[in-house]
């Protein structure tokens, strides 16, 4: 099969459901011609023209309020905020207004749009363009959190996303965009709330979200070597949460890590772990594990970030921990 | 001020019956919910009235208005059914929101109500994000955004207003400026607060500052605007001068003075559009008195219709968080 | 002892203070000759003039920029967002900039400043005005998070707070605010990072936080009752948080409730379930258990709020679930 | 065009010095960035030299400026020490905030210099809040806030220009309008780009349009700004048009026409000011040679400075998250 990046598979994706509404819309700063600051957009803006990709003032509140007033009176969009680290600008729009107007409006109108963002670290970008804020989204009903970890996940996700009727914030992240992988010709989605078991394991579960699914994986590699099998379980969406997988791959290997980029205090990590010391309790064989970033903002220089941020290391060390 | 008899007779006699709708819907509202019929908060209109109705008489029924704290004027002016607000009012399932939201979020989108919305400035973007959609689905409808004088100050303000004249939306944004920002005097926190309208400079879009008292001034004023947005030229932003009768929600502490308050009363846009009427024999006394009992009687009739309609089931509450 | 409100507990703290440091200012909305929006600053306008009880426009990220700036040039701020649910609007300047600039500048500038707020429901204030965004705070390094339940914690930890040289994000309830309590004439500070065992008990442990500690102290007498003994613990605040007498505490009863007014999912009990799975694992005897709110926005009418949020009945079940 | 013998003789060459400076800088930087000589992200200021160095000429040692991702030029035009700078952009310890931060977070508190800042707009709400420091310690500092054009759409801009103006606060506002937000033509969402002076008449407070390329226009205007700063009177907004050499970061895409690029190099600040003071015998061509040389040595100098300064201890990301 073809192997492509995420960030071209997000782009398939818009433009297969662009083509069948000419109500869907893309808009953010940089989207335009120059091709979106991810080079998500990349050519859309050819092929759709200027009112459908749209180029907008670094006005986050505004651009967001302006997907919602669509959303409510006939169209559909895509926002793209381009580091997860300016959500706080319009984390109002999306939580207050977003989330909450077919709630409040008693199913009056609902706000289909996705709101299209890159988290996390790794890339040197420091304090204010490396955080993962997926734990703040997934604590508030109305939204719906994606977080995919393949180009394949990540083009059936955004599909259904963008048919959701219901705000969805979407979060790739800047490691996983120029990243490979395969992706058929034809047109699918994934639909939410399908964990997706990326490694079969008997000894212990890792979840993992996001690019961290892939230091998941090539810990499990490390470990196989030493003689433990470990499962890996990637939820793919956050809200809403797979837990019967989760709980499920729990009961048979009695041992959790949860792995995370996001700070572990905090961090959507302690949902899962909740869940487990809640719905699986009586399985457990081990203390539950998590694995993220220290407690500390994220720093510049990789010798530093290296340190703050989960490495193979950190989540070997606690595999070999919860095995024993 | 004009001679009323320059303006079409109907015409005339609407701006008259929607500013006394408003006026005995909210002074009932005002001492149902001071003698603790329902719960919550509320904000009324009292003495704003000319503003919603001379600008909302411009508008057809598939057109948008974004609303405030402050919101049933707006939609009664748009025309809402007493009932279903009432029945809001007192969280009873009968109401526009099925009882879900009461006073601070009350919306019909049968009429293009989008809705009260209790974050200070937010109905601005989402306007901007109706004009967005007009745009895109091509049709012929116009936006207006009402809002206070202290939302002027608020960044999504600015970001609206220069999303829309750089899009070139049909959106008209209309100040209530009444001065005050709940317990702050808005004068002291914002340096052009008489000439709000000037503020269009930044915008390189029109701008008014008008008698918000007068139903006719605002009727004229809006008009323009409207044609101009349904011309496909842009955003307009009115600012109307007027005069808030009770303090900033019903049971708050007013911080103006006591003289003060009398001597505005003194200048009622409905006691004053009465006398004009009068004056150019247009009504008599005995018909404005046969007016007023019509529409208390009206307003008493959806009081009793809340009264005696159903509270929601709790589980209720579930509902409607997301759209399927 | 003296029995004094919340409210004027916290205002007794912030003048004590304010006499002290002539650099130390309070501003919001509504905090001068209004009294604030919670009657929190009261008389404090009178007490220090215009300039150190400052009236600002309504605008979250401009005042909270501002105290961000006055901070590292010699200043030290209280800012007050009346309402939690407004948070959002500020949150890039409380993440991006108070909580970052020490670290990012390697410790040239500190950033001194209390962020008050108030959080909760149970006061019919429908969608926008009942949320508790203590869970994204605390997910956040360089933000302390503090969260009091009593008069007396209030007032001690609010002297701690303004005396921090770190922005300390202070978390009141809107039904505390009006919540009597005893506190001492002779000033004091509590530390921050020291939880307090508000009710001993060996059969299972509660903790609670904020309002829902007067809930929990009320479940338990009632358990008492059945035979039931409750132990509660109060952290008091969240980040620091004092792990080490929740995990006592664990140790001794083997069974945990955690109990908020937040949403359940993605709320801080999940920090709490999941330091207690991990690191005190061995002595549990039982699943832990969470009480909050259910995954739907807080809707208006009591009917539907009393079943949204957290009652005396869904922690006394979840008490009986866990002792078994 | 003004003669420069008009102008105190030292003051000229200290203009030359400080364009020169920020030429030979951000020539080295983009150089040495580009030959991956230092991680993550950097953005210069190369062809903007003139505002930097004509606004903080006006400048003491202890006032303030705030400043933006592009922030070396205007780090050197208050001072800033080469050494530091190189070591920081390295991200070794000997910079100024220890290799912490990098090119995007550049600060130096002991010269006033608040901080490059990752977030756009945001610099604004802070140099508000050191204005507001200044009237409430009572000294006569002034602050100047860098901010580029596409800033002038975020929200932060209106709240803080607003707030400036009400308080009164010696804050000058200056913005280097080179028509580009990041991969956007600012005019194509911002319909007054090219006076975006006038926008001081939403805030009541005078405006300039002036040529960014002139350092003289550049200093005279904003002396007059800090003039009326100092004496009380209050903020200035002041639009100084420029062009951007490079794209928006080291290694970007350009969306800019070659042939509109090459036609403006050819109006560049420093050159045009070196034809000037030949022109009027101010200086000899052997001279403009030997300062040319003198810097870049400075430079060099620096640049083997930062190449030879210590990496960073890993642990130490671990400093500086909350201030004792
Ligand atoms: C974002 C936000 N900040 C503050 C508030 C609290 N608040 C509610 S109404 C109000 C004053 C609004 O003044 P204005 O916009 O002039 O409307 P008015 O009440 O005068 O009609 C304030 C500060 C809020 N609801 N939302
Ligand atoms: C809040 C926020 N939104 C978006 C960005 C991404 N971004 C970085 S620089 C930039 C363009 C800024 O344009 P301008 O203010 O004109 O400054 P210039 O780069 O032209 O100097 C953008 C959109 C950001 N860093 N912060
Ligand atoms: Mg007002
Ligand atoms: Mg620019």
């Amino acid at each position: 099969m073809r192997e492509i990046m995420h960030r071209d598979a997000l782009r398939e994706a818009i433009a297969e459901e662009m083509r069948k509404d000419e109500h869907l819309f893309l808009m953010a700063y940089d989207v335009g011609k120059y091709g979106g600051e991810h080079r998500i957009s990349g050519n859309l803006y050819e092929m759709f023209g200027d009112l459908r990709v749209k180029d907008a003032p670094i006005s986050e509140q505004g651009i967001v309020g302006c997907c919602i007033g669509a959303a409510i009176t006939g169209c559909r969009s895509i926002v793209e905020i381009p580091f997860m680290d300016f959500m706080p600008l319009c984390m109002d729009m999306i939580v207050n207004q977003a989330a909450k107007l077919y709630h409040m409006f008693g199913g009056q109108m609902n706000v289909p749009m996705v709101i299209l963002t890159a988290a996390g670290g790794y890339i040197r970008a420091a304090q204010q363009h490396s955080q993962c804020f997926e734990a703040w989204v997934a604590h508030v009903p109305g939204l719906k959190t994606v977080m995919p970890s393949t180009p394949y996940d990540a083009k059936g996700l955004m599909k259904t996303a963008i048919n959701d009727p219901n705000p969805v914030v979407f979060i790739e992240h800047k490691k996983l965009l120029p990243m490979k992988g395969e992706v058929p010709e034809e047109e699918y989605e994934i639909p939410f709330g399908q964990a997706d078991i990326k490694r079969e394991g008997t000894d212990a579960t890792i979840v993992a979200t996001s690019y961290t699914v892939h230091l998941a994986l090539q810990a499990a590699d490390n470990l196989q070597k030493k003689g433990i099998s470990v499962e890996v379980v990637d939820p793919r969406t956050l809200v809403p949460l797979d837990k019967a997988t989760i709980l499920e791959s729990v009961k048979k290997t009695t041992k959790l890590v949860i792995v995370h980029d996001a700070h572990v205090t905090g961090g959507f990590g302690g949902e899962i772990a909740a869940i487990v010391a809640d719905e699986a309790f009586g399985y457990l064989d081990a203390p539950i594990k998590r694995v993220g970033a220290k407690w500390t903002p994220i720093p510049f220089p990789s010798v530093m970030e290296d340190y703050v941020l989960p490495g193979l290391d950190d989540i070997e060390a606690a595999v070999r921990e919860v095995v024993g | 001020m004009e001679s009323l008899k320059k303006l079409d007779k109907n015409l005339v006699s609407r701006m008259y019956e929607g500013m006394l709708k408003i006026r005995h819907f909210e002074e009932t509202q005002s001492r149902v919910f001071r003698a603790g019929e329902q719960e919550g908060f509320t904000h009324v209109y009292l003495g704003e009235e000319a503003i919603a109705v001379g600008a909302c008489l411009n508008l057809n029924p598939d057109d948008f208005i974004t609303s405030t704290h402050r919101g049933h004027g707006h939609m009664i002016a748009k025309g809402g059914d007493f009932k279903k607000m009432m029945g809001e009012l007192y969280g009873r399932t009968t109401g526009s929101c099925l009882g879900r939201s009461g006073s601070l979020h009350i919306a019909d989108r049968s009429i293009g109500m989008l809705g009260a919305n209790g974050i200070v400035g937010d109905g601005n973007p989402i306007a901007v994000g109706a004009g967005y959609s007009i745009l895109l689905r091509g049709t012929k409808q116009v936006v207006v955004s009402f809002f206070g004088d202290g939302a002027t100050n608020q960044g999504t303000f600015h970001e609206s207003l220069n999303m829309a004249a750089s899009f070139n939306l049909p959106v008209i944004f209309v100040i209530e400026n009444n001065g005050l920002s709940c317990g702050t005097i808005t004068a002291s926190v914002c340096k052009v607060l008489e000439n709000l309208g000037d503020r269009s400079v930044a915008y390189g879009i029109p701008g008014e500052n008008i008698d918000g008292m007068d139903v006719v001034e605002v009727y004229q004023t809006v008009e323009k605007a409207v044609d101009r947005a349904r011309a496909g030229q842009g955003p307009t932003l009115v600012n109307c001068k007027t005069f808030r009768h009770h303090g900033h929600f019903e049971g708050d502490i007013d911080i103006r003075d006591e003289a003060d308050i009398n001597e505005a009363l003194s200048h009622d846009a409905i006691k004053e559009f009465e006398e004009r009427m009068l004056k150019e024999c247009l009504i008599t006394q005995q018909k404005i008195d046969e007016e007023h009992k019509r529409i208390q009687q009206l307003v008493d009739e959806a009081v009793e219709f809340a009264r005696n309609s159903p509270l929601p089931k709790p589980e209720d509450a579930m509902k409607f968080v997301y759209a399927e």
